[in-house]
């Protein structure tokens, strides 16, 4: 069994939609599983839900309060309120969502590094959309 | 025509808009909150936007969120369903600032049909019978001086009331000393007003209603609907005809209310409500300013899309034929199948693990459930609507029982095994039955 | 009437059977092939019997398992639903000799109109107008003789034929002389019976049919269907009422079918189907003795149960309405939904992993598949009939639209992709059609 | 086993919709999962289908051949073909399925000891309803 072999599996796997596959050799067995169909996925037009920072535990994700128009900066030819790489403490504002002609702060929940700015200015959201990733800070 | 309407509604009245539109070839954006994300209406419908998390307070009651989504996603209309904000002149006043056109009538007829005390005295003006009842009041002490001259047995009801909620039953005049606090304090808590006025209070009553449907030259009725089979107010069971009407009322009251219609200025779909009294005398109670939830009835008998017509009237283009092309056929009968434990009304909320619905002929079933759905308990506990049309009443009270017989539910408890024993409670088949028969009928 | 039906069918018209028993009061019991054991219709019965493997013949087309199932279970009627030994004479004569009765026409009836030449000429004399044709042959010598009185093209049919199978279209002498060898021998293998017959080729004809019922009074006419839309013989989309039928037509064959159904003895359901050629003229070209697959456009029209009149005819309760009572009333359309690959129409028989059947107004699904069910690869592949009604066509055209559009079935293909498409084609929007549609639209 | 063959094997299950599949090829060991349906069990109405003997390899079991009323022995006064202890052979005669008046035999495949008589003479049993259980004899 080699990486060749492993990776036609998986390629039969997936065309196959087959989840449990198993395999030994010389004794010549072999046991393939389908997926038995339980959850009834009907076919969505929404796309995927986001994504929260997996595998790195020290990533956590700001999402929008309410929907609106998001903007990075309290005016047109203002700085924007955090870039990446500003490091920020909890409580600080992050941008604004504009909502009938209100505006509303996004604010953050944790102390940490600004590593991704999700949407861009003048942007529409929805309601719990990713706008910032942050990489917490120890202690923070 | 629009070219996108926002649906500011869940479950299957979201869905029912969505087939609506797509009819009419109009897109459609579903307004949702952060649990309804993967419903079945968010799936089918062209596109959809989050509006705030699973409180509807911050979602579906939240006029703010929906002007702004409408905007975002750059819908020229928005239909409010039924419940939620439907009703609110809040949300069409808002529609009308944003340039958006509320699904519904104006918001001088919300206003006046959301006060249920004046739209009595309005009703009574154009023509309608009403119960004889109060104006509005503040304090307990005027109530109780009101109640003299209005007599008992009477009941005490919210100003700013509706759908069945704030009512109580008061039979003596210590009855309502008793009451009329606890009634002001629920009042002002459940609709943020404290008013309250009297009616009186006509007993074993049938419930029935009228549709209507009026565009910006006239007003039009579809017939009427028995609505008497409720549990604690809540209607179960609704059928098209109404049973318990005589020939002579139906027509009289079908030029009554589009009178009044006319006379309020009144726009889109409508229902208008009455109760029967044991002579057969009908009182007008309250006027529903949206698509009522038990409206597939009428589609049935009539033929008449309401939800479609709804949309052509707000867009300007006019009810789509004339009163005399309407023509009820058979008898239709619509079971509400809630997640809810059948005898006590206890709800049942859960994930749906089997899911067969009904079909063959004569059966309709609005549903946003399938298999392997989630009922959430954050939102009304309505999983489907099964309707059941046949030649005459029999023949839908037998397609009814052999629809509920066939429709799989499992994974949560739902009303159908009390809706199976009412269809064959021999009071229901005789059409012997008022307001009071399901409470009785459980206990 | 009866007190117990035994269903000798599968699939989605054993599930319509057990419907309409139901609405009638009366038991059921399905007699099932091995792997149809655990289908809805076994399990929405009242009992089931197995009677077979999952082998056709041995199971659905076995006339003595079928006719000791129905003594088994003590059935006093068996319905053989459409297909399989629907127009057996064989079963209808072992009913009869077990002192069951089958739901359909008298034996003599089916071996009348099962001989599809004999039937021609029956139906010519009691006033149809039928396709020139020929009697039936035994050699191609005689064959090729017949076919110069009748001239080119022509079809050569198989006389114990139906359902489209084992058509030839000879276009000149040598296209006879070179196919009628093959076609005797695909006669004699398909049917147990050699026998051909030879009639006018009409070229690119609409094909039409009239619902029937009979009892032993009276026979009664219910409206024609469109059927033109079909793909190797096999009809993928039907209409009610006809697209392309004058009025007068209409009306002159609504009386013609009536007449020959009561001058060859016809009792229960039936249909007569008819090409219509580029001219606008009608030939009748065969009747069918059962329920139709399409019969629901019919029953959306008229609002009859045609299954539930079958079975009334059956227990001698005759019709229950009269023709002056026939109203047909809008427009209606039935895709069949196939597990077929849409394109080319390979079989895709497995597992349906998910499915959600549409609803809301105007849309009748008739079918036994639910998430998790199977498809074998044994039986048609019909999974369901998605039927949509609407006020004139274009309504119900843009109902089935969204209808299909918010069908979901997956884990296996359908032909709904085909449907989708067809409905927007704006020659099928116009009505502009013939039999070769289909096929010229796919390719 | 080669992926040659592990192709075949997948083709195979997807035109015949088999879930899960095992084998084990000297020692003759094969196992085939059609779907169960499970996720969508409508509430049924039908008796849960005959078990085989379970547990026990060497238990065998004979199923109705088809449909109709089955006898115990040729003639209500004759004794009966096969009783529990008996010893038969393959191809012996355990009892008879009547279908429109004529008499069908049920024989066995194997030879072994009757264990269990399921259906009691005069019963109408369906197609493939268990009749016999057999303990088949080593080398039978």
């Amino acid at each position: 069994m080699d990486f060749d072999e492993i990776g036609q599996i998986l390629e039969l796997m997936r065309r196959h939609g087959i989840v449990e596959f198993e395999l030994e050799r010389d004794g010549e067995r072999v046991r393939i599983l389908k997926p038995d169909g339980s959850a009834a996925a009907p076919g969505g037009t929404l796309a995927p839900p986001v994504e929260a920072g997996r595998g790195e535990p020290d990533l956590v994700v700001v999402d929008a309060p309410i929907l609106g128009t998001f903007y990075r900066a309290s005016a047109p030819d203002a700085a924007p309120f955090v870039s990446v790489g500003d490091v920020v403490s909890a409580g600080d504002v992050l941008g604004i969502i504009e909502a009938m002609k209100l505006m509303n702060d996004v604010t953050s929940e944790f102390g940490g590094e600004v590593v991704e700015v999700c949407v861009e200015s003048g942007q529409p959201v929805q309601y719990g959309e990713r706008l910032f990733t942050l990489r917490r800070q120890p202690g923070a | 025509m629009f070219s996108k309407v926002l649906i500011a509604n869940r479950g299957e009245i979201a869905l029912r808009i969505v087939c609506a539109c797509r009819e009419l070839g109009i897109r459609t954006s579903v307004a949702h909150s952060q649990p309804d994300g993967d419903s079945l209406a968010v799936r089918l419908a062209d596109e959809a936007v989050c509006i705030g998390p699973a409180s509807s307070e911050q979602s579906y009651l939240n006029v703010a969120a929906i002007v702004t989504a409408a905007a975002m996603v750059g819908a020229d209309a928005v239909h409010p369903g039924y419940g939620f904000l439907s009703e609110s002149a809040v949300l069409a006043d808002a529609c009308q600032a944003a340039g958006v056109v509320f699904i519904g009538p104006p918001p001088h007829v919300l206003r006046l049909l959301g006060d249920k005390a004046r739209a009595r005295r309005v009703m009574q003006a154009a023509g309608l019978p009403v119960v004889p009842g109060t104006d509005s009041f503040d304090t307990p002490e005027e109530g109780t001086r009101l109640a003299e001259t209005l007599g008992f047995p009477l009941l005490i009801k919210a100003t700013a009331g509706g759908g069945g909620r704030g009512l109580r039953v008061a039979r003596t005049a210590r009855d309502l000393e008793h009451s009329l606090g606890a009634a002001r304090r629920e009042a002002a808590a459940a609709f943020g007003d404290p008013r309250l006025y009297l009616e009186r209070y006509v007993d074993e009553p049938r419930h029935i209603e009228f549709q209507i449907l009026a565009d910006e030259t006239r007003a039009l009725h579809l017939g009427d609907r028995e609505c008497t089979l409720q549990r604690r107010h809540q209607k179960l069971l609704e059928e098209a005809p109404a049973v318990g009407l005589s020939e002579e009322t139906r027509h009289r009251l079908g030029g009554l209310v589009v009178k009044a219609a006319l006379a309020v200025g009144y726009r889109n779909a409508g229902t208008f409500e009455f109760l029967v009294d044991r002579g057969g005398a009908p009182f007008f109670i309250e006027a529903n300013a949206r698509i009522q939830v038990e409206h597939p009835v009428t589609e049935m008998v009539t033929g008449v899309d309401l939800v479609k017509e709804q949309i052509r009237v707000a867009a300007g283009e006019g009810v789509s034929f004339q009163q005399t092309d309407v023509r009820v056929t058979g008898h239709a009968i619509e079971c509400r199948v809630n997640a809810e434990q059948a005898e006590t009304g206890r709800p049942s909320p859960g994930v749906i693990r089997a899911f067969v619905a009904p079909g063959g002929p004569g059966v309709r079933v609005d549903t946003y459930a399938h298999a392997g759905c989630m009922v959430w308990p954050h939102y009304d506990a309505l999983v489907a609507k099964v309707v059941a049309h046949g030649r005459d009443r029999g023949e839908a009270i037998a397609r009814m029982r052999r629809a509920l017989d066939m429709f799989v539910i499992e994974g949560i408890e739902t009303t159908m095994p009390l809706h199976r024993r009412v269809l064959r409670e021999p009071d229901f088949l005789a059409g012997r039955f008022t307001t009071s028969f399901l409470e009785r009928f459980i206990t």
